[in-house]
Order: structure tokens, then C-alpha cells, then sequence
């Protein structure tokens, strides 16, 4: 029976949702610890704030990362958490499990846990919520010799990558998302596992331009598939769109009656760059103006798809707004084969080209992103050794202060003020 | 035999990785990766997805409120062994995806899924709202500024029918972050829920030393608040830090550096309703969602101020925006001055950038609408 | 015969465009100063850099403006232009004169200048170029006695207001542009004259969005015509467009064969807020969705015209990008009666709160719209008495970087840590 | 009798301000000022404005140098006083405007402004190139990076026919500014021609003291590039200033403030080309102009570089915008990358912002065309 009173929580049992306190409540029958979760959570119901304690340095021997500390600010009212630390168990690409991997692992962490997890962090770990300090080692052993299983990142170290789920069940997805990211999880081992950056950084993988899994908002270096020959076009199928046989977006819209599937109003009066129109029966795109979008592919999903010349556009430099304000990554190269044919050659060079230079001239603290703007966009492509596009912004500057370097300037920058007086009288 | 405190190091297994993502692949996804030609949602939470092979993969989709136990895992699993051959996934937004390899066993399993009650909605598909992304709150955070998995909970119950039917004009992405740190992508959601402080962090003096390298907190503070001072500590002086309060806008990142400096208050804390941002580059390019609604105060256990405010711009927003519009496409389209007004918002000044790069928000033009806001 | 060669300056005699050169030339005979014009620049064009100097302070007693002191850097060479002064003269509203005026206006400069000018500057004086030091109180005198005419502005000064034609010679004018330019001239003739300022304020008035004397982008003060009730349609007129009987704005693109006017492409899908459509026949405009661009109006002059409550839309803080970039003036007050009738009693009570608070907390040389930056629209707006409205901004704020003020907060900010600890254990 | 030295304040007359304008409308405008129901432009440079009152008001635009003499303003009233009852207007663009009062009078008026050769070209009407706003240069000016009048010669001449005929997609506003001061409006232009130093300032140590006011000049440096300093001059010590060249960009702001800071230079100075703003609020919202072209060499006496450059935008511009698409919403419409590919300008880093507000100009998504620019 409830080790705590927890009115507040309770009326949080109801309604159609599926209900966190319900589901603490029966696993505190087995483990009893869970109440003073509750009882925590209760209590900051009550008095409307936090009464969890930073967590200091806790973690696994050789390891800077996987371990999050956390200590509760009433360990005598509520000894079960009296430590609460997180491991954060890197999750398999796409996040696919066998139940029996699963149930391994529930066995283990009521073993060494509170039995509370988050499915999944936002990072894209598995969270292991609650544990002892002095479960910390004992659980990390059992993960790694009973479940073959590691840690993910936490700290100024490389954070667990994720994927879109990618060509494993998408039909768009223009490269192997699954692949790349264990490839450079498992390439990156040491800078996950220990601490080596001015601060975290993060990859994420989507398959395309939809970025499902976020890349472009979260992520130091987004790799985001696309195409660059045309779009493929099955123009029967596009006929049985027109024909309403097929339902428009895939069905995504059948909830409300939106009237008959019409391509000029959805499709074509829909694309940003207005390069698609319709020619005696035909769809026609002009793919020289295309932005790829996706917005057209995923109306017509049975009638369009991606090219066949297929590859990434990598964005660096996304991250929430601390310091700043929050960034977008920033659309570095247009297109990069991302392939396991070369072990993803290309993708790591260019990587490790950027640690090279922030792990170097970033400050403690700063994002990859924030140091690229403290040096400037074309300060951070010259380091890259990458050519200047029209594609890497969104617009020319409007002020006219360029900082010209001496070299560009026929006679350089040393003058004769005497020479010049000369022939200009003070 | 396990981990022997005797002998740390003997035997210690480590830089392993993830396990390999092929060894969790249902057979049907094995069989198909890479040829899958396209995908319908015959109804809410149910996708189907057709390979070249003629094969055809059927996924329902399950919402989870994220902070689970190991009982509702096992329960979980007891389903995917009875459907599914002991497979499933999770999503990118928490949800969970049970698959299976044809339309007959998609019934049964949703029938099983209804028999746990409340436990299993199918839905989060197409153009609805699913899953909140969200983060940990008074669950587990230090800095939060409110709860988590409660809001989202009462949030949820409230747009229900919106996840389990595909009736909006596009995806709604919700997102709430418990504080400015913003783990998670509320900074581009469709309708951010974000706890915010208000009130500068106190100084513990007498903790400070010790626990704060003070030339980092100081460091830590993006206006350059906060600087270094002396006081007495039982009689004797100690270096520590002083805030100017009137440069602080309670980002909490000394706290962060600095647990003598805490800053969440019952009062002050409270939450922050952001909206329009998107993270596809469908249509249109990312956008940033945009701060409507400054504050809104803490109300546990059910958010009711945050609940209707929320609930008040999705169904303003399914009533007026045209097919496939993002929230931040219509609020672009309609002008933002309409978008107040329509969603009964009053305006404040809070909603005017006065941060860095503020200008580029002020409207320098006579292009405007007349809207209820001017007198 | 020229006192100079000038083969440089000489190949801009040639083509279509008049000739500056062939006008100096001509100038020069019969007053010869004008050769060392011609020398000076010509010396300029061999050596491609100015040989003008810092001017230092001259001026007219007891005017702080109005001159803008030039010497050349190789007097002895050109005596002629050895002092070079800049007379600015304020011009009449919307540049009408008579030829009585010009001609008078044209025997003092021959009499007390170079014999050359600007038909305007860029601000709207009239230039006039090229003026000894000593001649500078005789024009003045004469300029005043003579032809009942003032200086200009220059320096931290008001500086010369200006406007567009307005109802003198446009359809569209929303208020008395002429009117209110003159009369706030004269009512600011101290702050036109005696520098007060931290540095240059500016007004221009347009009649219309269409801003013809381009206020938005070069004035601290802009006003802007405007209307708040609904656009004019005569739907007799509408049908002529459409049966191509008027020309689609006002002929404007006669030079090219666009087509037959298409009301729908020309106007309807033009307008920004997609607020017009035709219904049986007419033109419908959504008024309240309509953000008074012009287009729709300067495309049908004869079928459409502002509405009938006519006023202002008061823009503050445009200037050049010295130093922090170009900024145009943000929209400040939606709408404000602009008349004579009450002496625009609200847009000088508007202009002088502005000043009240620009002079004590503008730094040297910050213009308004920077002072405004440093400040933050909010508290501008604050300052200013003003209500925020959604209206002020292009759209809210991203970053959650809110500067909450400690009235807002219930409690204050006051607290106790010892109190906190109490519930919080360190 | 005139100015008295002796007595310089004796029957002194001030603060008057400009001549009331109504003594200066022609009779035609002060009988309809307010009246007026429509205009149309019959053929290029002749504007036709109709009244309420049935009166027609005809006027004939005439391009001028702006840069120009008394014998040439005395031609102009003769040609007022024959053909306009001795009224003209000039334009807030630098052009003449003759009025007439019924269309009779508009032939006899352009023959004899025909009659005078070059001087008088009518046109700069509607949907085509009007007079070039422009500033002082080498005429009159101490801070210049190009000339002025010579330039707006060489630019006109060619692009004359777009001055005469109203062919082009929209208006197209050309402005010229000298230098960073920008006087006019070449930051909302849809074409800008602006001068530009390149070498930093030179320090004329032996001149600082007296001509400067040193604190001043290190305040005016936006970039904090310049800092004081002491030096020898004929063997005593003077404060004076050092400039971090690496951190100045020309803007020539010092120079403004301190005389002893010149940094004209003939190798160093040039043009560079802005384009794609606008002031009106037509359609879309004023827009500043953009940097395509980083520098272009001052090449006296006819900047042959820079004609070229202006009239290929020009043409291309001419060939691909929609009716009605100001250059700067047809670069929008087409995309930057497309703008730089057809007009054949090659992109440089010098067009990525790197001063304030950069971020806001890069491009955070995976929208962009394929250009020659990608190799
Ligand atoms: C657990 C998790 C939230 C969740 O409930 O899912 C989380 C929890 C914390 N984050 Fe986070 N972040 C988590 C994903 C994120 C994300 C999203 C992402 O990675 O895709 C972001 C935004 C993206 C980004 O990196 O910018 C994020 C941005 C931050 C920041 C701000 C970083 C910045 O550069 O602005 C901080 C502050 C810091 O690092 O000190 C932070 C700090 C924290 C700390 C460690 C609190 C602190 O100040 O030290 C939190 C520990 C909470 C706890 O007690 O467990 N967390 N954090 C997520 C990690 C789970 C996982 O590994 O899967
Ligand atoms: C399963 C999941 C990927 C994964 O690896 O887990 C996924 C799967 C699909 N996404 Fe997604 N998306 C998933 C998260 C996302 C995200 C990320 C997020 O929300 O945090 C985004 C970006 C959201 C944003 O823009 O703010 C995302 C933006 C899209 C879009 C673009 C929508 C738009 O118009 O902006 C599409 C295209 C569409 O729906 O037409 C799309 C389309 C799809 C398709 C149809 C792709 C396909 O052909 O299979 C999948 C089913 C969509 C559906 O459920 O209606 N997916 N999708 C994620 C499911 C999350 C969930 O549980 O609800
Ligand atoms: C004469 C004129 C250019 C012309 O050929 O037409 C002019 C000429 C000068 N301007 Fe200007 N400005 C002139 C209109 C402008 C405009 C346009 C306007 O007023 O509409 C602007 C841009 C709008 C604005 O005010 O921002 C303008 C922005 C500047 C600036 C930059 C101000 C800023 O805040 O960024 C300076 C620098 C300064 O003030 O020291 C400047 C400074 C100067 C100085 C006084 C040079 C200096 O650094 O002291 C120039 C004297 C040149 C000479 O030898 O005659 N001039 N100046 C214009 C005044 C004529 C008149 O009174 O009608
Ligand atoms: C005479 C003048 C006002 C004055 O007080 O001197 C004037 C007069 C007219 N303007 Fe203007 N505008 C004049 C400078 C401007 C300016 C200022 C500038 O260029 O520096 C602008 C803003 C330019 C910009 O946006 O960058 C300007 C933007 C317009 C527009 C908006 C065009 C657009 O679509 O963006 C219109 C509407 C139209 O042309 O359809 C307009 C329309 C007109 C009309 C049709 C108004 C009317 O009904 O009489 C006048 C004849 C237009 C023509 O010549 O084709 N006028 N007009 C100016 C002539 C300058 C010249 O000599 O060429
Ligand atoms: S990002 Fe693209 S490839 Fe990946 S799941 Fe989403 S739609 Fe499919
Ligand atoms: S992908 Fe987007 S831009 Fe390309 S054709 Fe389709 S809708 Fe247009
Ligand atoms: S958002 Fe803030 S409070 Fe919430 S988990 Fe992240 S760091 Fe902790
Ligand atoms: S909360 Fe942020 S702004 Fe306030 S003092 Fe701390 S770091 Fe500075
Ligand atoms: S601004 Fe408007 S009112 Fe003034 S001249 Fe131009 S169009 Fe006419
Ligand atoms: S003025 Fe502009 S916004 Fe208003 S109806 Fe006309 S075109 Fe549309
Ligand atoms: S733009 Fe510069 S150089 Fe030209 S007149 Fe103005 S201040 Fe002088
Ligand atoms: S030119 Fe501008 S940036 Fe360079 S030193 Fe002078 S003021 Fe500073």
C-alpha cells in the first residue's frame, strides 16, 4: 500500500492518456522505492518547484560520460531516492528491439534500479532513471557482458547519434540513416565515452528533407539525405491522384472532408519555387529550380519519389538557445555521398576537420555553432577548405562591411602618410 | 558471476557501442529495407507501407507517456510476442510501433491493445497531434522551472481526440521543455510549452566556495550579470558573485555552473507558450517557434491556464488554416497581428524581441492589419 | 578658352545622357572659377581619389547649419576653388517655383558663388556649390532680404524636411504632405538652425505606401499616408480594366506587349494578403485582411482609391549604416490624424516626446533609430506612452530571453536563501 | 544695399524658413490640389493627371544631371516661361517636370525641348530606369571612394533607352553613394552603385593633435578597431591613435570625425554593386539592397566595369522577372543562388555577412537550387 499520500498526483490518473502515476504505482508494488517518487513529485506538486540537487561527478570507472548525478534535497523524508543518478544506455539505430533484449534489460535494472526508464531521451538514449551510486558499476557490468550493451554520451563528449528510422521502413529515406549512425557511433567510441570537447556535440541522421528525426534543430552536424539528378515521376499514377483513386498524402488528411484531391491547389500551387505545372495530361517539373522540398512527393507518395543520384546535404551547428539564442544547423555542403561502400570516407573527414578547429579555438562551453559565428560564416568555410556558395545563405549581406584581408588589396595596406600629403595638403 | 569491487578493472568490457541495429529488425523489415516503394495510413495510428518485393508491412502506432516502468515494458513485450514475433520500435517522438506483415493481423492486435484500456492509443499519425516531445521536470531535473510528464499528461487528455484522428490541416508538433536549456526541439514545434523563471538566482555565500568555480558562473552569463564580489562568512571574507538583477533574464545558465545560485521559486516560475515553428523543410524552411504567451503560472496537478491556452490555438488553428499549412505558414499568411486576435491572445510586449538581433523583428513597413489590438 | 585640358573629363561630353561637363564649360566662360572645377576633377580622375578636405567650421552668424565647409587641397594650383563652401537652401515643399524665383535665385549665386548647384540634394535643398568664406554673409543677407528665403539644415540639426508631391499633383495623398512638410519646417526653424541634437533627426512625409520620397528608409521621423476604412472600387471602372478600355497602371508598361490585361494574374494573385476575388462580375476586397500595400490601387487607378478616412502611419528610426547597418523606420503609431486643422497637433506632440527623451539619452552621434535599438522597442514604446502591439513587430520574438521587470513578479525578487535552504538541503 | 560687415546683426533677418510653397503651384495645380481622380502616362516622360474638376494636367519629366549651372537653370525657366507660364517642379529624383494644362500644349513643349539637343531627354516614367540618385564625389566631397556625377554620365548613357521607353518588368531605382555615408538611398535601391575604401586608415601623426579630437575618433570606430596611443613628433611625445588593421572595414567613420585618418587610395578605393531593395511598400515590404558585387576598380573617366555591370543586371533582370517584379522580389522569387548563376556574377565570400545579425542570412535548411556555382 501508498508510502505516501499523493492526492494531487492521483487526479492525474484519469482521462484518456496513458497515466506515468498509474504505472509508478504498480511498479512501486514491487518496487517499493518508486513511492518516494511519488512522494517527491507530490511534494513539488505541492510546493511547485524541483527538490532535486545538482548531481556532482558520479559515473562509471574511465568513462566521462553515460552517467547522469542527481541526489534528492530530502534524502531523510525519502531515502528511496536519496541518490537518483541516470545511465543513459545508447540506444540501437532506429530504436527496433527484440522483446527479448528488452526483457533482459527491465531484469537488469530492477536488479540494480528504480525500475523507471524513459523510452526514449530526447537525445535518443535509453534512460535508465534512478540508480545508486554504488549500482552504477555493478549495472554497467551486467549491460556489457550480459547484454553486449554500452553507455551513451552525457558531458563535453560526443552525444548518442540517432536516425530517422530511414530505408529500414521509408520509402524516401536517400541513404542508409541506420548504418551511418552506428557506423559513426561506433567509429566515435572514445569521444563519447570521454570527455575531449569545449562542450557537447551532437550528429543526427534523417533519411530526407522531412528530417524526422530533427537533425536540422538538434544537431552540431545534421546529415540529411537528398538527391540531385530529378525527381522520378510515374505519370500513371499521377493520372490515378487526378482521378481521386488514390488517396492524396497518403491518407494523412481522411479525418476531415477536404473535398475531392485537386494537384493544381495541393500540388503544384503548394510548391515553393512554382517549377511544377501540368502539360496535356502530364506533370512536368522543372528540377533545375527545384529546392527539394518534399512537399509534392509526400502528397503524391505512389507518383513521385527522390532521384536516383542520391546522397546528403550536411547542415553544422544547430543547438537550443543558450547562449544566444537558439540556431539552426547551417547548410554547409550541398551534397555528399554517404555510403558504407567507402566506410563513410567523406562524412568523417569532414568531421574530424571541425574538431580539429574547435577542439582547438572553442571556448569551454561554446557550441560548435556559436564559435562558428564568432569567427563568421566565410572564415569558417575558409577553414573547411570549402569554396563559397550563393547556396550557403539564404541572402547576400545588406551592410557593406567587408573586412578586406591585405592580400586582396593591389599595394597592400602600408601607406607613406608623407608621400601622401604631397599631393594632398593637409 | 558480476562486477567485483575487488578488481575493477579485471575483465571490464567497454567502448562496445550500441548493439547492432540489424539483430532488432523484424524479418518483414529485414526482408524489404531499402525497398519500400510507398505507404498509406488506412486509418488514425495504422501505416502500411508497400515494398517492391509485393511485401507489405503494417505498423500501428501506440502513444506512451515516455516515463515508463520495467512492468509496463514487460507488458509491452507480452504484446509484440503475441503479434508481432517478439519486434517492435520506438519513435522519434516516444511513441511506440508494433509491426506486423499483413492486413489480417492488424485487427487482433488492436483488439488486444484495446483490452489494456487506457493504456494503448493507437493513433499520432498523418495530420494530428501525437506524442510530446518532453523532457524530465520535478521527475528527475534540477533546473526545471515546471514539471514535465504532468503538463504533457493534462495536455494530452485534453487533445486526445486530436491524436487519435486525422482531422487537422497538418501535423501539430507539441513540445515542452521544463526549462530555457530546451532539451528537446521546442525552439521549432508547431506549439512549445516551455517553463521559464522569473526571478534572478539567489547567492548561497555561504555555500559557494567549494561547490562554484566563480570565474565560470560569471563567465556563464550571457548579459554579464553577474560579477565578483567579496562578502563575510562567519567572520570571514570569501570571494563570491553579485547579480544586477535588472540584466537578468533568468536563462538559469548559472545555476547551471553554479549550485549555490538557485533561481526556481513557486511565484516566479511558471510557463511560457511559444508558437510556429517547424523543423521540415516541406514547403517552407524551419522555422523558430515564436514566444505568444510570456507566463502562464504553475497549477499542478493539471495546468488548466496552460491546457486552454493550448487547446484554444489548435482548434483556432483547425478552424482557419487551409490544407497541409503548418501553424507558423498560417500565422505567416495571416499576418501575426490576426493570429492574436483570432486566438483571443492579448499582445504584450514580452512578445517583442528586445534580445540580440532584435531589430530584424520590428516591423519596418506600413503593411499591417487592423485588428482588435489597436483602439 | 579652357584654363585647363581636360581629356578625361572631356569624353563624358559624349552621349545621350546631358552632360555635367559641357555644362561647367559653358558655366565657365562666364564665370571662370568653373575651370578649376573642371581642373580639380580632372586631377581626381588622373589620380582616381578626391583632393577635397575636411571643411572645419564655417557658417552664418548665429546658424549652427546650413553651410558645409569644402577647401581643396591644391589651392595654389586652383585658386579658384581654395574655399568651396556648400550653401544648403531650404527648398519649397514638393520643388514648385517660378521662374521669377529660379532666375533671382540664380543672379545672387552668380553674384556670390561659383555659379553651381544641385537641383537637389539628396536631403531636398537646394545646393548651392562653391562659396567663398566671405561670401557667405553677403548671399545670406541677400538670399533673406531678396528672396525671402532661409538655409537648410546640416549638422546635429533637424534637417530639411522634404516630401512628396502629395494632393498637389497625386491621386492617391492620404493627407496635405506640402502642408505638413512647410508647416513643420517653420514651427522647428530653432532646431532646423542651432544644432541641439546628438546628431542629425530627420522628417519626410509621403502621401501614400507608395512613398515617393522614400521616408521609411532615410528619416527618423516618416510619415506615411494611410487609411483605415475600406478601399474606393468603382465597378464601372473595374469592367473597363477588364475589357481592356484602361490601360492596367496607367500605362506604365506600354513600352513591352505584356498581353491583354488580366485582372486575376495583375491584381488578385499580386496581392499580398490574398484578400480580393471577383464575384458575379465585381471585385471583392476583404478589407479587414487588406495592409494598404498599393499594389491593387496602382495597378487600377481609375476603379480603386484609398478609403475616406484618411491619415498617417508614423514610422521613427530610419538612417543610413553608419554604424551598425541600414535601418528603415519601424512602424510606431498605426494611424494618426494628420491635419491643419488642429496645427498636427498630435504628430508635433509625437515628435517632441521623441526629442525629450532622444536629447538626454542619445550618445553623441546616435541617431534615434539607434538609440531606439539600445534601448529595445518595448521600452521605446514604454517612453513613448505607447501600447505594444502585434502590429510593432514582423512577428514575435524566438529567443525566450524575457526581461521580466520585478513589479510583474508576484513576491518580488527579494528571497531568502536561508529560508530556501530550510526546504532545499544544500 | 546689401550685407554690412561693420553691422552684421543690424536688420538681420533669420529663421524664415523655405518660401510658402503655393506661390509656386501653378495655377492648374492650385486650382485642383485635392481633386485629383487618376492619372495615366500616354506616352513615356508625359504624365496625365485627371481631375474632379474635369481639368487635365500634363506633365513632361526631363532627365537632369542634378549637377548643374545657372546658365542651365536660366534655359530651363526660358523654356518654362514659353511653353508653362514660367512654373516648373523638380522631382525628389532630380528630374525637371514641365506642366501644361491641356494636351495641346504637350507637343509644342517636347519640340522644343528637342530643340536643345542631349540636355533635355524626357522620359524616367513608369516601368522603367529613372534619374540615378546620387551624391557628390570628387565634385565636392572630402570622404569619397568614387566619383559621383561622372559615374550616374556613364551609367545613363547607356542605359538611356530605359530612361525613354517603359519596357522593363517594374520600376527600376538606381542610386549612387560615394561612400559608406550612403547619402540617398543606395541601402533600399534596386540597383546600388556604391564607392568603397579598402585600406585602412593612414595616421598623419604630425597633423593629430589640434585637427583631432582623440577620444572622439576612437569612439566613432564601430568595431573598436582604433585605440590611443603615444608617438614622437619632432622629438616630443603626442597622444595620437593606432588602428588594428585587421579588425577595421572601411568604413571611413574615423576620417569623418579626424582629419589625420585619410584613407582614400587609388588602388584601394572602387565600387561596389548593391541590389534588390526597395522603399515602396507595394506588394512586399521595403527590402534593403544586397552586396553581389564586392568591388569593382574606379576607372575614370568612363568605369567601364561598373557600366557593364549595372546594364547585365539590367538585362537580365528584363528578360526573366514577371510584370510588376521589382528586382529585388524577382531575386526572392528565383532564389539568390539562381540570381548570381544568371547574371553571371561570380559569388564571392565577400556577399556572406559576417558583421551583425549575420546568422540571420545563412541558409538553415535543405532548401537551395543547383547551380554553375556548384561544382
Ligand atoms: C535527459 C534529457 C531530457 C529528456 O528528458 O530526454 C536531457 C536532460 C538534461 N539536459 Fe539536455 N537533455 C536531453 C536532451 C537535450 C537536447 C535534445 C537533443 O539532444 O536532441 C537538447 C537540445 C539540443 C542541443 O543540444 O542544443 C538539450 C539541451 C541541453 C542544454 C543546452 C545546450 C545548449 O547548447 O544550449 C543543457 C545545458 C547544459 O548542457 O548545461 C542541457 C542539460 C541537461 C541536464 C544535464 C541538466 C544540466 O543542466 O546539467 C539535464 C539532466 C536532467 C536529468 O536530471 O536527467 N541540455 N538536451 C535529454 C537527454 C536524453 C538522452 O540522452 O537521450
Ligand atoms: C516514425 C517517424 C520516424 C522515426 O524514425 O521514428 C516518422 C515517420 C514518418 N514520417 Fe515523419 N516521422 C517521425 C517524426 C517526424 C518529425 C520529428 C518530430 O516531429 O520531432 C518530423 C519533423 C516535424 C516538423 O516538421 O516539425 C517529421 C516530419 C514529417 C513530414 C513533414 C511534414 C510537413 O509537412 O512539415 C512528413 C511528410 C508528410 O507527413 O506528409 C513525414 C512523413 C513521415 C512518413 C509518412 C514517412 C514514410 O513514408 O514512412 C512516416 C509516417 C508519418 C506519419 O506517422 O504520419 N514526416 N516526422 C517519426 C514518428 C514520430 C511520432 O511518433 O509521431
Ligand atoms: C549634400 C548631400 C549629398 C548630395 O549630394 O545630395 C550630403 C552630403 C554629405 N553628407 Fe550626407 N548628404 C546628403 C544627404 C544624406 C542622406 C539622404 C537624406 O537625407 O535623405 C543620408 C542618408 C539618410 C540618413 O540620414 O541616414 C545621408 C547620410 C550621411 C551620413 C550617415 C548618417 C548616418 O546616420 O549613418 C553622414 C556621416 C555624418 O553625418 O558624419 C553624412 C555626411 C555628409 C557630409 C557632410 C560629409 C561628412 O562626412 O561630413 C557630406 C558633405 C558633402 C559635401 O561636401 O557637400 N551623410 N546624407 C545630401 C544633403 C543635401 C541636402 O541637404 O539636400
Ligand atoms: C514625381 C514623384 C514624386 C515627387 O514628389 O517628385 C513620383 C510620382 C509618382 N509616383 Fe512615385 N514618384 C516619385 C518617386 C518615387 C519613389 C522615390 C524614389 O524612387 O526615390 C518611389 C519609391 C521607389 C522604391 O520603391 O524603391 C516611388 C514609388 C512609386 C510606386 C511604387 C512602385 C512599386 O511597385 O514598388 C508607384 C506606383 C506605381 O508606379 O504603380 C508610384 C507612383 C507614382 C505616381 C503614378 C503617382 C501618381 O498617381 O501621380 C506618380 C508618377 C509615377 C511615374 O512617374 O511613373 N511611385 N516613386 C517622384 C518621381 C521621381 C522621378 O523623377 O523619377
Ligand atoms: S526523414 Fe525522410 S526518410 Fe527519414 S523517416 Fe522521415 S520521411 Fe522517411
Ligand atoms: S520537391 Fe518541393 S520544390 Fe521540388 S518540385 Fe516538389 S514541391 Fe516543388
Ligand atoms: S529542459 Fe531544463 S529542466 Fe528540463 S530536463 Fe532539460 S535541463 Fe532539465
Ligand atoms: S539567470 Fe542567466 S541572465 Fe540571470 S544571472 Fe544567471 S546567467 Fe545571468
Ligand atoms: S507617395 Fe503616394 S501620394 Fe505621394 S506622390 Fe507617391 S503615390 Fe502620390
Ligand atoms: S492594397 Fe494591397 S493588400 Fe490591400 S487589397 Fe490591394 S493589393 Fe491587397
Ligand atoms: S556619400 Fe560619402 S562621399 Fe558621397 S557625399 Fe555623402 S558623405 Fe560625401
Ligand atoms: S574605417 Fe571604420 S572600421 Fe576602420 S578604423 Fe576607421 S572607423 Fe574603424
Amino acid at each position: 500500500m501508498a508510502k505516501h499520500e499523493t492526492p494531487l498526483l492521483d487526479e492525474l490518473e484519469s482521462g484518456p492518456w496513458p497515466s506515468f502515476v498509474s504505472d509508478i504505482k504498480r511498479q512501486a508494488e514491487s518496487k517499493p522505492e518508486c513511492w518516494d517518487i511519488l512522494g517527491v513529485l507530490e511534494l513539488s506538486y505541492e510546493d511547485r518547484i524541483t527538490h532535486w540537487k545538482h548531481g556532482g561527478i558520479v559515473g562509471v570507472f574511465g568513462y566521462g560520460g553515460g552517467v547522469v548525478g542527481r541526489y534528492v534535497d530530502l534524502p531523510k523524508r525519502f531515502p528511496g531516492v536519496e541518490h537518483f543518478h541516470t545511465m543513459r544506455v545508447n540506444q540501437p539505430s532506429s530504436k527496433y528491439y527484440t522483446t527479448k533484449f528488452l526483457r533482459q534489460l527491465c531484469d537488469l535494472w530492477e536488479k540494480h534500479g528504480s525500475g523507471m526508464t524513459n523510452m526514449h531521451g530526447s537525445t535518443g538514449d535509453i534512460i535508465l532513471l534512478g540508480c545508486r551510486t554504488e549500482e552504477l558499476e555493478p549495472m554497467f557490468w551486467d549491460l556489457t557482458h550480459e547484454l553486449n550493451q554500452d553507455l551513451g554520451g552525457s558531458g563535453s563528449n560526443l552525444r548518442t547519434p540517432a536516425n530517422c528510422l530511414g530505408q529500414s521502413r521509408c520509402e524516401w529515406a536517400c541513404y542508409d540513416t541506420e548504418e551511418a549512425c552506428y557506423h559513426l557511433t561506433m567509429q566515435y567510441q572514445d569521444e563519447l565515452h570521454r570527455p575531449a570537447f569545449p562542450y557537447k556535440f551532437k550528429f543526427k541522421f534523417s533519411g530526407c528533407p522531412n528530417d524526422c528525426v530533427a537533425a536540422i534543430a538538434r544537431s552540431d552536424v545534421a546529415v540529411i539525405g537528398t538527391w540531385r539528378d530529378d525527381i522520378q515521376i510515374d505519370q500513371a499514377a499521377v493520372k490515378e491522384y487526378i482521378a481521386g483513386n488514390y488517396p492524396g498524402n497518403g491518407g494523412a488528411h481522411s479525418g476531415r472532408d477536404w473535398g475531392k484531391f485537386d494537384i493544381q491547389k495541393e500540388v503544384i500551387d503548394l510548391c515553393p519555387t512554382e517549377c511544377m505545372w501540368m502539360e496535356d495530361g502530364e506533370l512536368k517539373i522543372d528540377n533545375s529550380e527545384c529546392t527539394r522540398c518534399m512537399h509534392c512527393i509526400n502528397v503524391m507518395p505512389r507518383a513521385l519519389r527522390p532521384g536516383k543520384d542520391k546522397g546528403a546535404t550536411i547542415c553544422v551547428g544547430a543547438k537550443a538557445p543558450i547562449l544566444d539564442g537558439a540556431q539552426f544547423a547551417t547548410m554547409i555542403v550541398p551534397f555528399m555521398k554517404v555510403d558504407k561502400a567507402n566506410d563513410f570516407e567523406e562524412l568523417i573527414d569532414f568531421i574530424e576537420k571541425i574538431w580539429d578547429w574547435w577542439m582547438v579555438e572553442g571556448k569551454n562551453r561554446e557550441r560548435c555553432g556559436e564559435t562558428m559565428q564568432r569567427f563568421g560564416l566565410p572564415e569558417f568555410l575558409r577553414i573547411m577548405g570549402l569554396e563559397p556558395l550563393p547556396q550557403h545563405i539564404k541572402e547576400p549581406r545588406s551592410n557593406p562591411y567587408v573586412f578586406w584581408k591585405e592580400e586582396e588589396v593591389p599595394g597592400g595596406w602600408e601607406r607613406d602618410v608623407v608621400e601622401f600629403r604631397k599631393k594632398h595638403a593637409a | 558471476m558480476g562486477y567485483n569491487p575487488e578488481k575493477p578493472m579485471e575483465g571490464r568490457i567497454s567502448d562496445i557501442g550500441p548493439r547492432y541495429y540489424e539483430e532488432f529488425h523484424p524479418p518483414i523489415i529485414k526482408a524489404n529495407k531499402g525497398k519500400w516503394l510507398w505507404h498509406e495510413i488506412p486509418q488514425p495510428g495504422v501505416l502500411m507501407h508497400k515494398s517492391e518485393t509485393g511485401d507489405e508491412v503494417y505498423t500501428v502506432r501506440v502513444g506512451c507517456a515516455r516515463l515508463v516502468s520495467i512492468e509496463y515494458l514487460r507488458e509491452v513485450c507480452d504484446i509484440a510476442d503475441k503479434h508481432c514475433d517478439g519486434y517492435l520500435r520506438f519513435t522519434t517522438r516516444n511513441n511506440i510501433e508494433f509491426m506486423v506483415d499483413s492486413k489480417e493481423k492488424v485487427q487482433p492486435l488492436l483488439d488486444t491493445l484495446a483490452s489494456y484500456g487506457n493504456n494503448y492509443p493507437v493513433g499520432g499519425t498523418g495530420a494530428g497531434v501525437t506524442n510530446i516531445v518532453h523532457t524530465q521536470g520535478w521527475v528527475h531535473c534540477h533546473t526545471p522551472a515546471t514539471d514535465a510528464s504532468g503538463v504533457v499528461k493534462a495536455v494530452m487528455d485534453e487533445l486526445f481526440e486530436y491524436f487519435t484522428t486525422m482531422s487537422l490541416p497538418a501535423q501539430v508538433r507539441i513540445a515542452l521543455a521544463c526549462c530555457l536549456n530546451m532539451c528537446g526541439a521546442v525552439h521549432a514545434s508547431d506549439i512549445a510549452i516551455l517553463g521559464i523563471h522569473r526571478k534572478p538566482p539567489m547567492i548561497d555565500h555561504s555555500r559557494i566556495t567549494g561547490v562554484c568555480e566563480i570565474p565560470l558562473a560569471i563567465a556563464a552569463c550571457p548579459t554579464g550579470a553577474i560579477k565578483p564580489a567579496k562578502t563575510e562568512v562567519d567572520g570571514k571574507e570569501i570571494k563570491t558573485v553579485k547579480v544586477n538583477d535588472s540584466r537578468c533574464m533568468f536563462c538559469g545558465n548559472c545555476y547551471t555552473m553554479c549550485p549555490a545560485m538557485p533561481l526556481a521559486d513557486p511565484e516566479g516560475d511558471g510557463i511560457a507558450i511559444l508558437v510556429g515553428g517547424k523543423v521540415s523543410n516541406s514547403r517552407t524552411m524551419p522555422k523558430f517557434s515564436k514566444l505568444v504567451i510570456p507566463w502562464l503560472p504553475n497549477t499542478p496537478p493539471r495546468w488548466p491556464e496552460v491546457v486552454s491556452a493550448v487547446k484554444k490555438i489548435v482548434e483556432t488553428y483547425a478552424a482557419d488554416a487551409k490544407k497541409y499549412e503548418r501553424v507558423g505558414e498560417w500565422a505567416e499568411r495571416i499576418g501575426w497581428e490576426k493570429f492574436f486576435e483570432k486566438c483571443e491572445i492579448p499582445f504584450t510586449d514580452k512578445s517583442i524581441d528586445d534580445y540580440r538581433l532584435a531589430y530584424d523583428t520590428w516591423r519596418t513597413s506600413t503593411q499591417f492589419k487592423y485588428t482588435n489590438a489597436i483602439k
